[in-house]
């Protein structure tokens, strides 16, 4: 069949997430998504900044603050991004049964990370009463490290649909380029969380 | 031909064609259609706004609902008319400039025309229960205090149709990057081509700053957080930052698109290729670039101190040097050409002088302390229409006489293309001019009534009336249109001798546009072909099958899913079965895009048998 | 399709060129656990704030040079538009933070 | 037509520069007669980069009226193909580098008279006051004399006077067009700004910030006396009894029932500071009522009845029980006779 993307050694290219068209925009496409994603949370790192010592009474970054959780969830979170480059060294390897179990020990890291964030969250709701309606201070921690968090949420909804789709198919010049974007958009919401652990949590501790 | 079979199907099968579209030219009529109905509806309240204007202390509508409208015109007029008509030219033309099939993304092309339908939708629905009322910027905390439901509207129009702007604004991009013609390198694209591409990174960097903005007024009017509450500490400041550093790369958005029609129709009709091609390039990636640096210019009353002021004063004062000379390249293209005159050619003539008295007064505004005073006056109010109907608007309708024959194959009457003009122009220095005065002599915006005594009175009288001659002259247009489709001269592939890829196919072009990828030569290809070669392109391939992609009714599907779910977020703080209503709309929408990517769609093939049969 | 004889066939230049890559990914990673760790171990210890501030912002900077550069393969060949816009998002991602900090106060 | 266009605009330049000469507008409102330090420096920054515009423009619109009649498409001449021209770099340089001299003489008196006008390090030798501006009225506190005033601001002539300005609620903004620029009135920080006003008058004062249905309705008044007559009117106001009993038998009941319907729990009387209501100390000398209208009583009478009709959205409208015309007639009868001051604006010259 003239259309069939499916690989077998003779068609293996050398990068097979970017043999096609259409893998390219995607890839492309998601860097530029990128681009503007920088300026969507630079907007709530902005916010947050402007507002962090406004809390109205309420407690602060270094009442709420506690490093050990979060030095955990870094490392969870940086080490899901090597898995993940582990899985794509895989898929240009084109094994896809290793490229599988790398993202899906990433998922697993993902998820306890977000697990921990919920907790977390829960521990200040419960312990201090600090919500998002508390004070501005509230507002803007929940809303920035919230929309990181929910892009956790959206990615590993991302990737665990696409692994479930695929699961019976192997690789192909159509589903490659799918795994590379994620992949892609994975490291991206790492950075931001470097950012995160750095500014909110790092910078809330000194004073 | 394909044409004609498509006038045979019945009007259903047409319909149906049109919702489940992922033709970028499909698309981009769709846009116009949507931008043009609601033109027609921020032309209307700005009609009313000057009927209430026309004598002092009138009460033709009261102090909310003016406050009403004059949000609802400016909100429309920005965001629902003038975006979408020049993303749907840009939808239109782009992709035949560069030589491309398609555009990158043509699923998410059209999920992106109906994000920004449903938006305009959302927002105008809300005059049956109260329409927003804290003008177009909508500070805070004027926009907390506002009852009802009108500003709920405002914020989740806007999230809808910046959602769709953004994704066009990407889709856009990956096109020019990796779909010209074999030939078509950067430095040979059109300018319409590259003033697309500058906007879309505009629209990338500005709209989510916007985005932003509006969730945290989202959250602050439906779920009680405190960002702009200054009793728990927020700060309004913060929502005039968010909306001003998307809101000034915002009017350049506008602008610059238009300023490549203008590249586009100064060359054809001075039949001169444009002059200082290079500088104009140059100069567009200037202005969006300074454009980044300025936003505070709207906010030099707010108090941010001398440092902030001068800087962002300075910065302003900048832009003119690259508008500057982007005006003395069109100026020097006219000069020692061969100037054919006509509707598309009125319009852009007119808007050279226009244009730079809006520029002019920009920079006058751009002097902080001249600013204390222009600042929220008729001055303003002036400085922009001048800018945005004498350089977007005009382009508009540039473009529309212009590229009219390409997208529907007949050519425009010629004579009510030049009433509509003339009345319009006439119409509109009458309406705006005098308000540069109103403003000095102590009109501020944004007013309900101005008092007797004060001297306000003839001025806003003749303003009043030159939106009577603007009006006349859009329904002459509108009557053109409808006559055009009736009897309008039909258009042959290149009606204008002009010099680019859009002329060498067929009008309309057939659904693949090119039946073979053209090979380009240089800037200004059909010209080039027209001067050296045998006045058709060569091709850089082959006739073989053609790959397109299948349409879909998902992004309508999707799109419904949001419209739901918002009117969920809207009414949930009034009641929590509303959030029933959000759970229904998430779950279309989340439903069908799993299903988008659950289902496999490698598009179709059409055959090289298929393409030779068209072939006359 | 069976995986192991596809993966023997495979042009063993590339794969070479693969594992090369991937110990180089292995070496940032280290270094990026490494940095994080100095900058945690900076706040826990109560270095002064002049002090530990920029150098936390700085490891933060380096970090996420490495995480665009190795892991998102921003330095490779054909990256240079991903580049450019990146830039550019940087770029007003900076202004809006440099706002925000200093003059949405008085 | 290539000429008509070219015509019109000269016309259009040749009316503006005559409405400019002339002055326009009402003098005691317009920016383009300054009477004030703010509006002049101002004005300064309006005139001369309008000189310069114009200017550009005149150059603009030569090059675009001789290109529209000299290069038009000749009959006869309808293949005529044009040279192709790419550039021409000592154009392009010119029109770059004039340009940025241009501005450059623009932006840097723009940037030193930003400075100056944001200068507050001499506050405290003046006079200061506090601004509160309310949907939609304005209060003025004059920090430090016991003397509160609402809607009509009195200043000296020669001298500057701080404003220390917050807002109770939304957001407005503060402008004189004639004495000075605008400034925002922000609730959550205070704006400083001084006016300094040259020759004595009452000056149109109005909100230019969107703050709700009746912002347009918003006005005020500054007036400007002598420095005596200033010092005159600070001393009658710091000597206002508050508890003094009107002598007419109207006024008096009127007073009653000012205290009586609560109005006394909003509107103090003397120089409180409290500002739900406006002060309504001066009453009887204010230039308006309302800040809109004639100052007389059958209008104040109109605004206690059914304040909703005049300024729509106000905070007064449903604070009291509903009153007789006869009632509202008596408290118009009290608040009129507070005449403080022989200080007046329409002593001032209004
Ligand atoms: C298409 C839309 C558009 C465009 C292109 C512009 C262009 C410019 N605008 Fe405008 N502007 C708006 C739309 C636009 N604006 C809107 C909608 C508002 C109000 C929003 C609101 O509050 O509701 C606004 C408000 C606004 C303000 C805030 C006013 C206030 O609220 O107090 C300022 C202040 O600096 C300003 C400045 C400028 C400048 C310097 C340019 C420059 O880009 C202009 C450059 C062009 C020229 C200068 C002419 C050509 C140049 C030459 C011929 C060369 C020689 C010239 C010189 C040497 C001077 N604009
Ligand atoms: C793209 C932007 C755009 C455009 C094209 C226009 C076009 C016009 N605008 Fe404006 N305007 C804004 C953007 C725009 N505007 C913005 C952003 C504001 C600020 C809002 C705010 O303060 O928040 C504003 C504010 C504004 C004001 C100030 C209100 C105030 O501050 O109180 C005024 C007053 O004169 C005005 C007038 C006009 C007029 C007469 C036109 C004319 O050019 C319109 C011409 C068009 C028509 C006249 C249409 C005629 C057609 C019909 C009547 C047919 C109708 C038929 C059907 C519906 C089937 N506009
Ligand atoms: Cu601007």
């Amino acid at each position: 069949m003239s259309h069939d993307h499916s690989l077998n050694p003779e068609t293996m290219p050398q990068d097979p997430s970017k043999a096609t068209m259409e893998g390219k925009h995607k890839f492309l496409g998601l860097w530029i998504f990128l681009g503007g994603e920088t300026v969507l949370f630079a907007c709530l790192f902005g916010t947050y900044l402007a507002l962090k010592n406004s809390t109205a009474g309420g407690p602060s970054t270094q009442d709420l603050f506690g490093l050990e959780l979060v030095f955990l969830m870094t490392i969870l979170l940086l080490t899901s991004s090597l898995t993940s480059v582990y899985a794509i060294y895989h898929m240009k390897n084109n094994d896809f049964k290793k490229m599988q179990l790398w993202f899906g020990i990433t998922a697993l890291l993902g998820i306890s990370f977000l697990a921990c964030e919920i907790y977390e969250f829960a521990h200040y709701i419960h312990e201090y009463g600090f919500t998002f309606r508390s004070s501005a201070f509230g507002s803007a921690f929940y809303a920035l490290v919230g929309f990181h968090g929910g892009h956790v949420v959206f990615g590993l909804s991302w990737l665990i649909s696409i692994m479930v789709r695929n699961a019976k198919r192997g690789l192909s010049l159509y589903n490659a380029p799918k795994y590379n974007t994620f992949g892609l958009y994975w490291h991206f919401i790492d950075v931001v969380w470097v950012f995160i652990f750095t500014v909110v949590y790092l910078m809330g501790m000194v004073s | 031909m394909s044409i004609a079979t498509t006038q045979k199907r019945g009007f259903g099968a047409v319909l149906w064609d049109y919702l489940t579209t992922v033709d970028h030219k499909k698309v981009g009529i769709l846009y116009l259609i949507g931008g043009g109905f609601f033109f027609l509806l921020g032309g209307l309240e700005a009609l009313i706004i000057r009927i209430q204007l026309i004598k002092p202390e009138n009460d033709f509508i009261s102090a909310g609902l003016y406050n009403e409208m004059i949000t609802m015109h400016g909100t429309t007029m920005i965001f629902f008319a003038a975006t979408p008509i020049l993303f749907g030219l840009m939808n239109y033309i782009m992709p035949l400039q560069i030589g491309a099939r398609d555009v990158a993304f043509p699923f998410l092309n059209s999920l992106g025309f109906w994000l920004f339908f449903s938006g305009g939708i959302l927002l105008n629905l809300s005059w049956f229960t109260g329409a927003p009322d804290a003008g177009w910027t909508n500070y805070a905390p004027l926009s907390l205090q506002s009852p009802g439901h009108g500003i709920d509207y405002y914020v989740m129009g806007l999230q809808l149709s910046g959602a769709g702007t953004l994704m066009s604004g990407i889709n856009f991009l990956v096109t020019i990057v990796t779909m010209r013609a074999p030939g078509m390198t950067y430095m040979r694209m059109p300018l319409f081509s590259w003033t697309t591409f500058v906007t879309s990174i505009l629209t990338l960097f500005a709209f989510p700053a916007l985005t932003v903005g509006l969730f945290l007024m989202m959250f602050d009017r439906m779920f009680g957080t405190a960002f702009f509450d200054v009793a728990l500490g927020g700060n309004t400041v913060i929502w005039q930052h968010l909306f001003w550093i998307f809101g000034h790369p915002e009017v350049y958005i506008l602008i610059l698109p238009a300023f490549g029609i203008f590249s586009e129709i100064i060359p054809t009709f001075a039949r001169k290729r444009l002059f200082g091609y290079t500088a104009m390039v140059f100069a567009t990636f200037l202005i969006a670039f300074l454009g980044f640096m300025v936003w505070a210019h709207h906010m030099f009353t707010v108090g941010l101190g001398p440092v902030a002021n001068s800087i962002f004063a300075v910065a302003t004062m900048a832009i003119a040097v690259p508008t500057g000379i982007k005006i003395f390249n069109w100026l020097l293209t006219l000069w020692g050409g061969s100037i054919t005159i006509n509707s598309a050619m009125l319009w852009t003539l007119a808007f050279i002088p226009s244009f730079t008295i809006g520029g002019m007064t920009g920079v006058m505004l751009g002097s902080s302390v001249a600013d204390y005073q222009y600042h929220d006056t008729y001055f303003v109010v002036a400085h922009f229409h001048y800018v945005i109907v004498g350089g977007v608007v005009f382009a508009i309708l540039a473009a529309m006489h212009y590229w009219w024959p390409k997208m529907f194959g007949r050519i425009l009457h010629e004579g009510m293309g030049k009433l509509a003009f003339w009345t319009f122009f006439i119409g509109f220095h009458l309406t705006f001019f005098i308000q540069h005065f109103l403003g000095l002599m102590g009109m501020p915006r944004r007013y309900w009534v101005f008092l007797e005594n004060q001297g306000l009175d003839t001025g806003n009288l003749i303003s009043t009336i030159g939106a009577f001659f603007m009006t006349f002259g859009v329904i002459v247009f509108l009557i053109n249109v409808v006559y055009t489709a009736v009897k309008g001269e039909k258009a042959p592939a290149d009606p204008w001798d002009a010099r680019t890829l859009e002329w060498t196919i067929s009008s309309p072009p057939a659904h693949y546009n090119f039946k073979q990828l053209p090979l380009v030569r240089g800037l200004d290809p059909l010209w080039i072909e027209k001067t050296e070669g045998n006045g058709k392109m060569t091709p850089a391939e082959p006739l073989d099958e053609i790959h397109m992609p299948n349409g879909s009714i998902l992004p309508l599907i999707m799109t419904f899913g949001f419209f739901v779910a918002s009117l969920g977020f809207i009414y949930q703080s009034d009641h929590k079965t509303w959030l029933l209503v959000v759970y229904v709309g998430m779950a279309i929408a989340l439903g069908s895009m799993l299903i988008r990517s659950l289902k496999d769609d490698h598009g179709h093939h059409i055959t090289k048998e298929e393409l030779e049969r068209e072939d006359d | 399709m069976t995986d192991n004889t596809n993966t023997s066939k495979i042009n063993s230049f590339q794969k070479e060129k693969n594992k090369d890559e991937m110990r180089k990914q292995i070496v940032t990673f280290a270094l990026m656990i490494f940095f994080t760790m100095i900058a945690f171990f900076a706040v826990m210890m109560g270095v002064s704030s002049t002090f530990v501030i920029p150098l936390i912002l700085v490891l933060a900077l380096v970090q996420v040079g490495f995480q665009f550069y190795y892991f998102m393969h921003m330095k490779d060949k054909g990256h240079e538009v991903p580049a450019s816009l990146m830039y550019g998002g940087i770029f007003v991602a900076f202004l809006v933070i440099l706002t925000f900090v200093a003059i949405t106060w008085w | 037509m290539k000429g008509w266009m070219g015509k019109s605009k000269a016309l259009l330049l040749f009316t503006m520069l005559a409405l400019f000469l002339a002055g326009c507008g009402k003098e005691n409102l317009t920016a383009l007669e300054p009477k004030g330090y703010g509006a002049e420096v101002s004005m300064d920054l309006i005139v001369f980069p309008l000189m310069i515009m114009i200017g550009v423009f005149i150059v603009v619109m030569l090059i675009y009226v001789i290109a529209l009649v000299r290069f038009r498409k000749k009959k006869g001449q309808e293949d005529f193909i044009p040279k192709q021209v790419e550039g021409n770099h000592k154009l392009e340089t010119i029109w770059t580098v004039i340009p940025i001299i241009l501005v450059l003489f623009i932006a840097v008196p723009t940037v030193f008279a930003t400075f100056d006008l944001a200068d507050d390090s001499q506050a405290s030798e003046h006079i200061n006051v506090e601004v509160t501006g309310n949907q939609y009225w304005w209060h003025f506190n004059y920090a430090g004399e016991e003397i509160v005033t609402s809607q009509d601001l009195y200043i000296p002539t020669g001298e500057r006077v701080y404003l220390n300005m917050q807002s109770s609620d939304v957001i407005h903004s503060f402008w004189i067009p004639s004495i000075a620029g605008k400034m925002d009135v922000n609730p959550e920080n205070v704006n400083t700004m001084y006016i300094e006003a040259n020759e004595e008058g009452v000056y149109w004062g109005k909100c230019a910030e969107l703050c709700g249905p009746s912002h347009s309705l918003m006005d005020f008044k500054v007036v400007v006396v002598s420095p005596e007559e200033y010092d005159q009117w600070v001393s009658d106001m710091q000597s206002v009894d508050p508890e003094s009993v009107p002598e007419d038998a109207v006024a008096q009941e009127g007073q009653e029932l000012f205290e009586a319907n609560s109005c006394v729990a909003c509107h103090a009387i003397g120089s409180s500071p409290a500002a739900t209501g406006p002060n309504l100390t001066n009453f009887g000398d204010r230039s308006t009522v309302a800040g809109i209208l004639e100052p007389t009583k059958e209008n104040l009478v109109d605004w206690i009845m059914d304040p909703e009709s005049i300024k729509p959205g106000n905070k007064m409208t449903g604070a009291y029980p509903s009153i007789s015309e006869e009632e509202a007639n008596s408290i118009a009868e009290y608040l009129m006779q507070l005449k403080p001051s022989e200080i007046t604006p329409e002593s001032a010259g209004n």
